[in-house]
Formats: structure tokens, C-alpha cells, sequence
């Protein structure tokens, strides 16, 4: 085992580029990746090595380059577009959702489409409505795509590595706030299979599921909870669709209690499929029903005082944990 | 290049001698008749089918149009990848699909080239390198440009070679107004992507006359203009024509790796989708275009350059027809797919509920042929 | 109380019309819904009454004027746009997703979008993946918009009054399905207020809840189900945003049972959403986990059978409804 | 109309006397000369506020195109609705909001334009009639499409009068590559909507300089033209200029409802957001520019003339200081957002968790000063 340690941005990068030099089927394109770097430099020093066929910067047509892309993985290239943002991917909403997902549905099995469409997701720091969707929201909603949301550097490189080998598209969810967040990452090939959940912590007293960024906050909360002497175990599904249910429920049957946390908004989201299916899976083993915490129901705001409370941080999973438990 | 809009004008183009307005072999030139001749055959039972409900959801009719895919598909190579709209039974049958897997698909059945999954407004094509029919109005350009992209990639990149495909990306007067189709033109003249655009410009979106809902619609090349995009108006009721201009076109994007957009000029004899009356437009307008047919213009001029008689063409005829009609009956024999097809083509490999995918009888067929 | 007897399109109509002669900031947009009278006949005639001012047949550029409307609503305008229908709106998802539901909170008060969009939502009849979306599986995971989804003529009139009236914006998600379907509608001012969910049947055995079209099918199997001994209550939510949970626990807390119907997809949908806030309000009620009938979990097929199995029909509901109940 | 894109070029443009370059009031230049001041010292004052982690999220810089948001805004009546981009503190103090209101949006304060819910990317101003400040580029495209038919609908069909207003709508060279910007100008073409498209061309969008991104780059305005729209090249860096020649432009639109597209020439001095090294481009490139600054420039035609001195200038350049000074101490001083603000302004009425709305301090002042 490597205890080479890197940034979550190079182990993005990693991913990519090995599997670049592996396959010249893979490519990049997007706002900024090649010249700039990237515009958060997880491309950074990808044009010198790859050129600018494989390493394109695209001007700023996401549903032009998504779509484009898209018709190139029909014909069997493995294009990884990244979005500066996923809150931009919504002019790009027609390609992604219907055209990637249903190609291979739609052509009978002739066409898939093996793609990757990678990008920050969530709110960054105060950026604003506009600027900090939780696209998962509402995409995991559609079936014909498969979605990742690493927390952790391994993780990263990782599954971004089994994104661009899959056969179909991938929803590949950052977060900005992660990207400089170090770990150890093995070198050469690594692999994360898709569908199965991580135990971060393990605890008995209560389950925590989450994905991506507030996996940190959950982590955070454990900590604190300790201290009141309650046990959490976290856990980091890792990928949305598929979705590791048996790993939760494992816990779950062990725990008897059980908190969702998703920085999505809460109607309809991973959050509420998550609590829905635990509640099927574990009807007679809950004590209490699944708690959820989520963004708040609102447009993300700019203020950071209002950002802070908007988001489902430690304090409120912590507060989620106790009722639970029914601890005041 | 020529533009005849005028359709007055479109019932004199067959005066001239053939060989001066084609190189086409005369064997190529009663493919073209016979093509366009299936096409008419197979949207007409296609129209009776869809009264009868044996089609159902929404179904646009080629019939008026055969002249442009079946000219724009001879004046390229068959690797050349094709991509569509709706309207896409004609390109399907143009680019050499067995017209019984094209109607089994409206049958909903598991021969249909998409195993009935995808119905009439989306026909896929592997083996014949069709990309689709798309529904969304616009979606396609993207995908176009995609897909000449990838040709010029694989050409370049993976093959160290030079880019050597065009590709052909089909839209409707209506599709110019959708944002992607921009967003589309400024990639392929960036990135000098041998895509061509080509507008079956048959005058309406829906019931919209094209200008009531298109700005310089009388000019609509300017709007490839404006991304560097050489621009051509070809008059698209004449499949020699048609071929002739496309060829020309086709070869300078191949040669040159650049994209090319295309008003071709055309009309659609019939409404817009099985339930439109036509309110919109005059008999007499449509009797002006009808005389243009393009398959009567085809079938005179080969008539009179002696290459087919009365009696020829009445047995290419009754050639199509008995075709079109088997293809009805394979299509009714085709089972209906079984309720497991739900959950097959919804990811390549099987997990949880997914059973994973498998090529449909229109590519296997062809792979036994092999 | 009016006997009168209208299609559910005529009761839409009627509701702009009125609208429209009683507020001229109130007009009508899309494609074909001028002089082709619209593509479903929705808008027939309104063009003679109100001119091409106010009855404006549009390009086919979603994003184009959707935004535009969104422009003009910001001004104080009361824009009715009609999607053909809401799988066309994807290419439009920004301004739709993007400001008018946020511009309110953006502007700190000071701008709102009073704006309906409007039209067929969910499968018509073997239309395939591409225009079959159910959008509200998706949109409905955003806060600053309201949602309703009528199912019989009234309120069809009754919420597309409230929904013009309303100061917000209202996705109204109409079926292509019932379109001809007969009712009773008031003549006159006729308003049905948002988030007021209606038992379309009494009963005591289960709790059947659903929205739009499905509500037919729901009714379909609690007919059968009747036949077999089994009391059905079904709920007609009518709106997703605001959600009427009130109405639907009083029901669960008396019948002990629940079914939730949605065609939406079934991942982080409006039913996972419901079931998880029923799992929590009715926690110690429920004799069962609540059950789901959705759309499949796969892109919409064009084969009928397939379509057929595909959609939330009302065996498959009867069938959920017996396994909440256990009944083999 | 003038195209005077070349920066060398730019410095001459003082030397006519200013009686033929302009029929403004003395006073009314003296007020440019203001506004311009204003927005550059507010716009330092912010680098430094976000340097010292004021202000967060995502920052732009005005510093280098002042000229243009006080030439166009003084170019139309207060009336006429304008709405912008991300990059927008220059048009919101153009247009004449105060500076507190814009410091105190950026400092996350509830006396914030938006109780600090928007930020710097999303300013807003309905006594001033902007609106917004928009993140996704593009996206204010069709928003102003909109407003420009929103004010001829009110114009027309409910006051019955003829329309009188033009919008301003404002974008970067690279917002012109999104679709929605080519839907939006169909429909202001196809509708005849006053709407003025101003690509504020700076030449580069985040790294990318524009021949890179945009095809026609030489030519912006064929983009406007496949729609009927005319277009217009003009100098940025002049207040001058952009006003007179923005005045012809939109007394134009005024007059016959139409819509146009101006390429409007200038540069931004500082680099795309706070966090931008600028490598894409040279230091000489960057010096061109800021020979052609067009606070100096006004200055100095201004001083020629007689209209102002050394010591008069000074003078305007302390009062904005004190002002910006003033602004930062009352941002400092406003409260940050209640918590409970987090549910105010989602819907208008009060319904379960949702608080309902209220106007900002922006608008409740203004109302009180009445
Ligand atoms: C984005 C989108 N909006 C609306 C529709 C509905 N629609 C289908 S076809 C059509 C008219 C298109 O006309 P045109 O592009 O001229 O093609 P033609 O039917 O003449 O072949 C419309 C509005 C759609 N499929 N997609
Ligand atoms: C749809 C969308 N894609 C990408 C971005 C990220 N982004 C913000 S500003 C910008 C560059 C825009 O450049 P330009 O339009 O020239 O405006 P300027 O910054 O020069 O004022 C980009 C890519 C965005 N905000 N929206
Ligand atoms: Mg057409
Ligand atoms: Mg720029």
C-alpha cells in the first residue's frame, strides 16, 4: 500500500491521466482545462502531456459540448466532459438527461454511451442560488445513468477510474470544497467498484448514511457525539445510483436508529429515496423513524451566516442524531 | 450553388440531358427511383398501419421529402455517419435499412431495429451507421457535430491518419430556432468539424410558416454564416440535383475538414404528424409543390433518356410494393417484446433489477449473414 | 352548483380566459398556441378573442421564451407559458430552475416571477423516452416554485385560476391522457386553493395517495379492490408544492395503511418523498411499511405492452395494496 | 457607426473638440466623470474588502470598461429597464444605486441591494430599474428580451399607446456562445422587441481570449445580423463616444421597436475574478489598454476644455473616496441576516415554513425619502 499522500484535485487528475495514456479513446474537454489548467486546476499540466486534440477547451456552450461529446460516445469514444460547475449543466439539461441515459434504451442496445460528465457540485463558498446546486437533487431521479460522489481523495481516483472504464454514463459529483483535501491515494491502478457503501466509523448506537462533502460534517458530529457517549456509524455510500442499500441496512438492523444526510434540497431527493427504502428494508428494526437532514428549503443563499445554517452541518446532524435516540 | 425555390420553376429541371447534370451510372440512377419509390410505398402503408393502430404515438410522414435522403445519402459514403430528427423513416430506408425491421419498430415489435423500444420518431441503425432519429427538436445538432468529431478524432488521433469523414446531420426548418443548434455551429466552425447541416427546409414547423417563427428566413445560410460556415442553397425536389450539389459540398467538408450548412429547399406532402389537417396552407400550394413530385420528375427524366420504360417502372413498382408488404407481414409476425425488455438496455451490464443489453435482431441479422 | 359539462382542456381554457378578460397583464404563449388553436386544442379560439398580442404563437426555442416570459414577469406581466409539452422543457431548464423560482430570494424581495408554465406532463400514449418525461420527479426537488397536477376537469379550472392569481411561480403539469375526459365545472370564478389535498373516495382499509392521472387509476383499483373486501381511501394530492401532508396523515393514522402512487420514476421522487414524510408523522400509526407503485425505474418504451407494464397501472397498485395489507 | 478597436487608436480620440463629440451638458459630463470615479474606487475598495475576507464567493472587477456602463446608462431614459451579468457593481452604481446598498450586498448584510442573499454576482435594484445582476452566463439574455416586451406590452396593449422604452441588456464576448442568447435575439427579431444586446467584448472570457472561443470574432455582429438585427461596432474605452453613439442606437430602437446588437470594444484592466493570475495574456497587451484608460481620458478632454481643474478633480476624487469610505463603514455597520431570513423572500405569501416577503432597505428607504 502507497502512503503517498495527494490532493483530491490530483487524484482527479490521476484518474484521468492514467487512464488517458491507457486508452487513447479517452479524452477531456470543458471551460478552461487545457490552457488555463483548468479553472480549479484539476487538469493542470494535462495539454502539455495529452495535446490539444485530447485536452479541449470549449467555449461556453455546455449543451453544444455536452451533446457533442455525447454523439462522440455513440460512436465509442469515452469523452470526460467537465462542467466548471454542475449548476451550469442545466443548459445542458436535454443532452445529459435525454439523450446520454437512453441511447443504448432508445436504440434497442445499439448505441451507449460511455461518458463521463465531471464537475464541482454543492454549494462552494457563498456563491450564491445560481451557483450551488446539488444536482443530485434531482438527477438521481433519472434511470440510464450512474452517479458518483467521492468524499475522499482514494475515493476520487478511485471511482473516477471506474467512470471512465464504464460502458455507461456517469454522473461524477466534486465538491470545491474538498478539492485541496489531502489523502493517501494508491499509485497505478485503482479501482472503486460502483455500489458499494464505505463504513467511515463504525458505531452501534445510531447509523449515519451520507455522500460526498457532508460525509465530513458527519464525520464531525460523530466526533462531538462521542464526547455525549453516543456511538455513530457513518457510512459513505460513495455512488447514488447504483445505491449500496445493504451495506446501510446492515447497519441499520445493528444500530435500530438511522439519520440521512444530504446536501441536497429535501423534497424528493436522494435523502427522502434513502429514508423511504430503509423504512421498507427495516420496518420492524427501527426504534424511531430515519431522520433527514438536508439543505434547507430554500434558494442557497449568499450571506455566510445564512449559508452556514442553510447547509447540513455537524450541528444539525448532531441535533438529527439526538432525536433520534430520543436524547434531549 | 443553384437555389431553385422557386417550384414553379422545380417541374423544368429534368429538361436538360442527364449526363450533363450527373455522373451517376444509370444503374445508380434507378437505385435512386427505386429508393425513393419504397419510401413513398412504405409511408403510405405506414399511414394505413397508424389508422388501423397498429403504430401508435406520433408518426411524420416522409412523403414529398424522398429526394433529399436519398440524394444526400448517395452524394456521401456509407461509413459516413447519419444522424436525423423525427422524421426519419426515409433516412433509415435511404441509408439501406430493411424496411421490415423500420416498420416492426412502429409495431412495437422485438424485430423493430430498436426491439420496439424506440418507435417511429427514433430508428437506429448500426450496421448502416444511421445515429438516430431524435425527438427533441435541436438535439440532434449537437450529436452531429459529435459524431463528425469522432470520426476526425479516430481518423487523427487514434489512427495517426488524416480526418476523412463527413458526417450528416439532418434538421428541420423549425429545429433553426433551438439554441443548441448554435451552440452546434460555433463548435463545428471552431474546431473545423466536417458536419453538415442540412435544413429540410419543407416550409413549416408544425403550423408555423417558416416566417412566423425564423428571422431571415429567406436567407438562411447567413445564420451559419455568422460561425464561419460555408452556406449552400440546394433546390431539394430533384434527387439528380440534390445528389450533384451534395457530392460537391460533401467532398470540399472531407477535403477540407470543415462544416458546411445546407438550406434545402422542400416540402412535405402530407401534415405535419397523422393528426395535423393542414389548415394552415392552401390546396393550391400544395398542388404547385405536388407537381414537383420528385419521384414523377426522376422517373420522366429516366424515361426519357431511355433508361426505364412504362412497363419498368411499373414492375419497380410492384417490386417495392410486395417489399413494403412483406415487411408488414414480418412485422405483425415479430413477436411482441416480452415484459423483461423493461429492464434490458438500461445499462450495458446487469445489476439489480437491470438485466444488461444485447444487440437487437437488425444487428445480428446482419452479423449471420456475415 | 353548475351541472355544466366540460373536457378537461375546455376547463383550462376557460381559466385563462376569464383571467385574461378580467387582468390584461395576463397572456398566453407558445408554439401553435395562436393560430393552430394549440397543439391539444387547449387554447382553441383564443387567439379571435384576445388577439395576436396577447395569444403569441412562438419559435420553437424553449429556453428563449420561457426566459423572455420570465423577463416580462419580473416587470409584473402575468405570462401563461405553455410547454407542448413539459419533456420539451428540459432545454429550458435553466430559466425555469434557475430564476424564476429563485429571483424572489435573489433580489432580496424585491423581484418575483408570477408566471405559470404549463402543459402535458408524463406519458401520453407510446410517445417514447424522449416525451414522456414526468417532470415533477425531478422539479419538484426545487423550493421557490409551486406544483399542481390536476386530475378531473374542476380542478383543472379551479387550480389553473389559483395558479394565474398566484404571485409565484406554478409549474402545472397537465396530462395529454385526460385531456378529453368530462366533468362538472363551475362557470364563473372557480378558484381551488394550493395545497389542499381531496379524498376522492372514502374508505378504511388503506391509504392510497397520488396525484393527476394516476388518481384515475388509483379509483380504477379501489374499485376492484372493493370487490375483494378491501376499503380503499384515495387521496387526490392535487398539489406537490404546497403539500397537503395533513390531510394524508389523518387518513393514515386511520387506516394504518398506505400506497403511494406516482408515475414519476421511482428514485427521489414525490412518493419517496411522501413515503419518508409519512414514515415519520405516522411512525407508531403504519401496520406496513408504505408502499410505492411508480414508473419502471428504466427509460419509457414505445412498445405498448411495455408501456402498459411500464406505468403505475391499477393491477399493479391492487397488488401493492395487498401486500400493505398483507393479504397474500 | 465608429469602430475604433484599436487601442492605440483610442488615445487620439480626445483631440476633436469636444462641442463635436458630444451635445452634453457640462454638468452632465462632470457627472461621468463621477460615476466613473466612483466605480473604480468602489471596485479597489472591493479587491481589498475580498482580500481581507469581507466579501466572499466569486468577485468581478469592473476596473477598465467604467466607460461603458455610464455611457450606455446615460444614454437612455431611468425608465428603461436594464439587466447585466455577474459582472455588475459597474452598472448597478451607473445607474445610480448608492454604494452602500452594493458594499453591503457584497459584505453579506441585510442592508444589503438583497438583504445579502445575492451577492456580488446578483444585484438588483427596482427603484433604479436593473435587474439583476445574473450568475449563468447568458441567461439575462432572454431575461432582457423580456423586459423590452414587458415594457411594449404595457406601452401597447394595456395603456394603448405606442411603445417607448428600449431595454438594455448587457453580456460578455463570451456569453455569446450560449444558445439561449441566439433564442433570445430570434424573438427579438421575429417580435420587433427594443431590447439592445451589448457585448461588453473584452476580449476574453475567464483564460480565453475570444478567437479562441468565438467564431467571427473579427465580425460579432453578423451574429446579430442572421436575425435581422442590426449591429453596431463602437469604442468602449470613451464615455464620450459610447454615449453618443449609444444614444443614436437606442434612440433608433426607440423609435422603431426593433431590437439591435453593439460590440461594444473595451477591456477589463484586472483579471476575470479575484482569483485569476492573468497568464493568458501580456503585459505590454495590458498596457496598451491602460494607456487608453477611460477615466483619464475623460479627464483630460474635460480639463482641455476648460471644465474642470487639477484641483477641482481632485476634489471629485476625494468626495468619492469619502463616499466608498462612508459606504464600507455603513456596510461594516449593517447587521448580518437574521436567521430567520434564510426562509423570507422564497414565496410571497407565508405558507408552512416560508416567512412570505418584504422589500429591502434599497426600496424602503427610497420610499421613505419620498
Ligand atoms: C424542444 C422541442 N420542442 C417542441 C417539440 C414539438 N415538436 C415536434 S416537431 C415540431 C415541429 C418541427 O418542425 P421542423 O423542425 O420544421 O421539422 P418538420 O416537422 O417540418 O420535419 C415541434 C414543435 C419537440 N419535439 N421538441
Ligand atoms: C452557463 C455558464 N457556464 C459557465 C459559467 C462560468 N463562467 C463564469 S464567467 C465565465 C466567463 C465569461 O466571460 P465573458 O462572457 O466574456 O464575460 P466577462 O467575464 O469577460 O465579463 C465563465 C465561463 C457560468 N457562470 N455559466
Ligand atoms: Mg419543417
Ligand atoms: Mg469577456
Amino acid at each position: 500500500m502507497s502512503e503517498r499522500t495527494l490532493e483530491f484535485r490530483d487524484a482527479l487528475r490521476e484518474a484521468m491521466s492514467q487512464e488517458m495514456r491507457a486508452n487513447k479513446r479517452v479524452f477531456l474537454l470543458g471551460e478552461e482545462v487545457a490552457e488555463y489548467d483548468g479553472a480549479y486546476k484539476v487538469s493542470r499540466g494535462m495539454l502539455e502531456e495529452f495535446g490539444p486534440q485530447r485536452i479541449i477547451d470549449t467555449p461556453i456552450s455546455e449543451s453544444g459540448f455536452a451533446g457533442m461529446a455525447i454523439g462522440a460516445a455513440m460512436m465509442g469514444l469515452r469523452p470526460i466532459v467537465e462542467f466548471m460547475s454542475w449548476s451550469f449543466s442545466l443548459v445542458a439539461a436535454d443532452p445529459i438527461l435525454n439523450n446520454a441515459p437512453k441511447m443504448l434504451y432508445m436504440s434497442g442496445g445499439q448505441f451507449g454511451c460511455p461518458i463521463v460528465f465531471r464537475g464541482n457540485d454543492g454549494a462552494g463558498g457563498q456563491l450564491g442560488s445560481t451557483h450551488s446546486w446539488c444536482v443530485e437533487g434531482m438527477y438521481s431521479n433519472v434511470p440510464g445513468l450512474k452517479m458518483a460522489i467521492p468524499a475522499f481523495a482514494d475515493d476520487a481516483k478511485g471511482l473516477l477510474t471506474t467512470a471512465i472504464r464504464d460502458d455507461d454514463p456517469v454522473f461524477f459529483l466534486e465538491s470545491e470544497r474538498l478539492l485541496a483535501l489531502k489523502g493517501h491515494v494508491p499509485e497505478g491502478e485503482h479501482l472503486v467498484p460502483f455500489g458499494q457503501a464505505l463504513v467511515r466509523r463504525s458505531g452501534d448506537d445510531v447509523t449515519i448514511v451520507s455522500f460526498g462533502r457532508p460525509v465530513h460534517f458527519c464525520l464531525e458530529a460523530a466526533e462531538a457525539l462521542e464526547a455525549e457517549g453516543i456511538s455513530c456509524e457513518v457510512i459513505d455510500g460513495r455512488t447514488i445510483r447504483p445505491l449500496d442499500l445493504d451495506t446501510i441496512v446492515r447497519s441499520v438492523k445493528k444500530t435500530n436508529a438511522c439519520v440521512v444526510v444530504d446536501q441536497s434540497w429535501s423534497f424528493g431527493s436522494p435523502g427522502s429515496e434513502i429514508a423511504a427504502q430503509i423504512h421498507q428494508a427495516c420496518f420492524d428494526d427501527l426504534d424511531n423513524h430515519v431522520m433527514r437532514v438536508h439543505s434547507a428549503d430554500v434558494p442557497t443563499p449568499y450571506a455566510w451566516n445564512l449559508e452556514q445554517e442553510y447547509l447540513p452541518n455537524a450541528r444539525r446532524i448532531a441535533e438529527a442524531v439526538r432525536s433520534a435516540l430520543y436524547v434531549a | 450553388m443553384s437555389s431553385l425555390s422557386d417550384p414553379a420553376h422545380a417541374t423544368t429541371g429534368g429538361r436538360r440531358p442527364l449526363a450533363d447534370r450527373t455522373s451517376a451510372t444509370p444503374d445508380e440512377l434507378l437505385d435512386w427511383l427505386r429508393q425513393m419509390l419504397l419510401i413513398r410505398e412504405f409511408e403510405v402503408r405506414t399511414m394505413q398501419a397508424y389508422q388501423d393502430k397498429k403504430i401508435g404515438g406520433f408518426c411524420h410522414i416522409y412523403i414529398g421529402q424522398e429526394a433529399v435522403a436519398v440524394g444526400c445519402t448517395a452524394a456521401v459514403q456509407h461509413a459516413d455517419p447519419i444522424v436525423t430528427a423525427y422524421r426519419d423513416h426515409g433516412h433509415a430506408l435511404a441509408r439501406g435499412m430493411d424496411p421490415k425491421y423500420c416498420m416492426a419498430e412502429m409495431f412495437g415489435k422485438i424485430g423493430g431495429c430498436a426491439k420496439g423500444k424506440g418507435g417511429s420518431m427514433h430508428m437506429f441503425d448500426k450496421p448502416n451507421n444511421l445515429y438516430g432519429g431524435h425527438g427533441i427538436v435541436g438535439a440532434q445538432t449537437p450529436l452531429g457535430t459529435g459524431l463528425a468529431f469522432a470520426t476526425k478524432y479516430i481518423d487523427e488521433v487514434i489512427e495517426g491518419g488524416k480526418s476523412r469523414h463527413v458526417a450528416l446531420c439532418f434538421l428541420g426548418d423549425g429545429a433553426v430556432n433551438q439554441g443548441a443548434f448554435y451552440e452546434a455551429k460555433n463548435l463545428a466552425g471552431l474546431f473545423h468539424i466536417p458536419v453538415i447541416f442540412i435544413v429540410e427546409n419543407n416550409g413549416y414547423s408544425m403550423g408555423t410558416a417558416i416566417h412566423r417563427g425564423t428571422t431571415m428566413s429567406h436567407r438562411l445560410i447567413s445564420k451559419g454564416e455568422a460561425f464561419g460556415i460555408d452556406g449552400y442553397e440546394i433546390e431539394g425536389m430533384d434527387v439528380i440535383d440534390v445528389q450533384r450539389e451534395m457530392k460537391a459540398v460533401a467532398d470540399k467538408c472531407r477535403e477540407t475538414s470543415r462544416p458546411a450548412m445546407v438550406d434545402m429547399k422542400t416540402y412535405r406532402f402530407k401534415g405535419h404528424s397523422m393528426s395535423d389537417p393542414r389548415k394552415y396552407r392552401t390546396r393550391e400550394e400544395e398542388e404547385v409543390w405536388e407537381a414537383g413530385d420528385p419521384i414523377t420528375r426522376l422517373r420522366d427524366a429516366l424515361i426519357e433518356e431511355g433508361l426505364i420504360d412504362d412497363a419498368a417502372f411499373k414492375a419497380l413498382n410492384r417490386e417495392v410494393k410486395l417489399q413494403v408488404r412483406s415487411s408488414i407481414e414480418w412485422a405483425d409476425a415479430s413477436p411482441e417484446p416480452d415484459i423483461t425488455e423493461l429492464f434490458t438496455d438500461v445499462y450495458v451490464e446487469k445489476f439489480g433489477p437491470y438485466l444488461g443489453t444485447s444487440m437487437p435482431q437488425i444487428v445480428t441479422d446482419q452479423e449471420n449473414d456475415r
